[in-house]
């Protein structure tokens, strides 16, 4: 094993004693803005294969364990939340279609969905506010977090599970999109608990 | 229909859902209506019934679909379940399409009970695959749960540090500036020529005499034509002192003071002993 | 590089995600009992001359920084501010009268000096004390440093300039200017009835 150059040593410690995941960026600033990016390769595929993995989270990175170590390290007591089936579905929503509005939350759920549902998930930090969609009342639009990827282990939103085979299927497009691909046809009546387009609530 | 939904119960223990629902094994009837709490609307209820078909979602049969939530629908009541009013417009609704799909087609009719039908396939796909994802999403490496960051970091910590500037002619003008604002003050009184009070005083009890006419105060003023009286400031200071003077003399009973009114001419005569 | 055996990684992630240091005693009992010294021994090899290293005190083991990387956890930023206004006259009375008690220096400014500023003219490195006076109370006395030389470029405080100099410079205008404005108009008769006054006597 060749010794680690001192660029490499510098950036392995730094994310090690970091409180947070760092961005590259930060990471050179605090390194005096070293050139970080090829040290930062270099020590991810050094610790490949080891009980610590250097990974990349939405931009960010960090030291964890290994995922398949997992079933000796976890704790008696879970400090992970258990969601809810609606939190969960409100979750997957947001990650795969982001950003969305909580209208069109609800038109895929099909059921009004709880202002305290998306609180959770904010609170949680993993779903945040990004904005308004400049659409008729102007409804606020929710996105996904880095933290959100941290915490299931994405490296960004293309790491979904299955993301690829759903947006190929048309699966994450509007109903109203798919129907009029299918049908070549306008769209008619729609039956109940179909797509609110406003933003009622 | 609103989920009863508190932050706090989202977390609760009793209601956890972490991953698909548990539909997937057939069920007897009694056990699948004690369920009816846990449907999140008539669209997750119709996305369960049709996975019971196990068929993929993109060839259920609609048809059987409606009848089995028609079926259910129909003995929830008979059990008199209280059900939402969003589960009975969906049975009105699809019982509606059913009709329409059975009935000789009527070739005005935009849309087509098919594409009726194709609609709400298309969104049963739709919450069928989220409801997947989630599940998937849940089933991945957690943070805290499989995947554990360093419990016990150093911390980085950036101390700040002031460097101090300043430029030297800052400290030279700093300098003049307190010399400048804490330098003695000297006052000096310009000496000038006054009316003294005691010859304003034997002027205007002269002038006065025993006159019980009233005059102005002013009149008592030397004239300007004589020389040194045409000074301003000596005439000032003359009307001041002789001002004094008439009120010294008020004091003394030998006279009386009238103003009418303020800033009015001041009047003066002597008072009769 | 070979890659680590499964206890190896096992002891590495425990070890990494403990809160605190762990004995090898609980390193096994955690990991059901397994013989974990060779494992720590060749962790501890492993990680030799790399940014974290595996160091064992009091028969505790735990991964840290290494040490001659310390100086990266606590590093010093600089930011450059200016003399607030009180502290360069401060500074100014340091360098004309040195050495100056805090009381001198208050009595020449004629305002109070907070303790704040000398102690900004001390961090700054320009004002250093200097002992105490011999007069009861014995106060603290201050002087400027060489540092205090170097900054404004003077070769000694000679270099200041006199107070003559000051004024032949116009800094000790700007009172005399105001003194002017005071006094310098005519203090003559102004009142609006003065001509009255003159016409009827």
């Amino acid at each position: 094993m060749s010794a680690p150059d001192d660029l490499v040593r510098a950036v392995e410690a730094t994310l090690f004693a970091s409180e947070k995941p760092l961005t590259a960026e930060e990471i050179s600033r605090h390194l005096g803005g070293a050139m970080v990016r090829s040290a930062l390769a270099e020590l991810a595929a050094h610790y490949e294969g080891r009980g610590i993995e250097l990974v990349e989270r939405g931009g960010r990175w960090h030291f964890q364990t290994a995922g398949d170590l997992a079933h000796l390290l976890r704790r008696e007591k879970e400090d992970v939340r258990r969601l809810s089936r609606a939190a969960t579905e409100a979750l997957a929503i947001v990650a795969y279609h982001e950003p969305v509005s909580r209208a069109e939350i609800e038109a895929i759920r099909g059921v009004q969905t709880a202002k305290g549902t998306l609180d959770v998930l904010m609170e949680a930090g993993w779903v945040r506010v990004a904005g308004r969609r400049e659409v008729p009342g102007r409804p606020t639009i929710y996105a996904t977090t880095p933290e959100f990827l941290a915490h299931f282990s994405l490296s960004s939103r293309r790491d979904l599970p299955g993301i690829d085979e759903l947006r190929a299927a048309g699966l994450l497009d509007p109903v109203d999109d798919a129907y009029a691909l299918l049908t070549g046809g306008e769209d008619g009546d729609r039956g109940p608990n179909s797509e609110k387009e406003d933003e009622s609530s | 229909m609103e989920e009863a939904a508190s932050p706090s119960s989202l977390f609760d223990g009793d209601e956890v859902w972490d991953g698909l629902p548990a539909s997937a094994p057939a069920r007897d009837d009694a056990a699948l209506y004690l369920e009816l709490e846990n449907w999140e609307g008539p669209l997750d209820l119709l996305l369960d019934l049709a996975r019971r078909q196990k068929v993929d979602l993109r060839t259920i049969s609609i048809l059987d679909l409606v009848d089995q939530y028609l079926g259910y629908i129909d003995r929830a009541e008979a059990m008199r379940l209280e059900l939402a009013a969003d589960y009975l417009v969906m049975a009105a609704w699809l019982a509606y399409l059913k009709s329409l799909l059975l009935l000789p087609r009527d070739p005005e009719m935009q849309p087509s009970p098919e594409e009726l039908a194709l609609r709400l396939q298309l969104r049963l796909q739709r919450l069928g695959a989220m409801r997947e994802a989630g599940a998937r999403l849940m089933g991945r490496d957690r943070l805290g749960r499989d995947v554990f960051l360093r419990a016990a970091p150093e911390g980085l910590r950036v101390d700040r540090r002031h460097r101090w500037t300043c430029d030297l002619f800052d400290v030279i003008q700093a300098y003049g500036a307190v010399k400048a604002r804490t330098a003695p003050v000297v006052h000096m009184v310009r000496e000038r020529a006054v009316m003294t009070l005691e010859s304003a005083l034997s002027r205007v009890a002269a002038l006065l005499g025993t006159s019980l006419e009233w005059q102005d105060l002013r009149s008592f003023l030397p004239p300007r034509a004589e020389p040194g009286w045409e000074d301003p400031m000596l005439r000032r200071s003359a009307l001041a002192s002789s001002f004094v003077a008439a009120l010294e003399l008020a004091k003394q009973g030998k006279a009386e003071i009238l103003q009418d009114e303020t800033f009015g001419p001041i009047l003066v005569r002597a008072l009769a002993a």
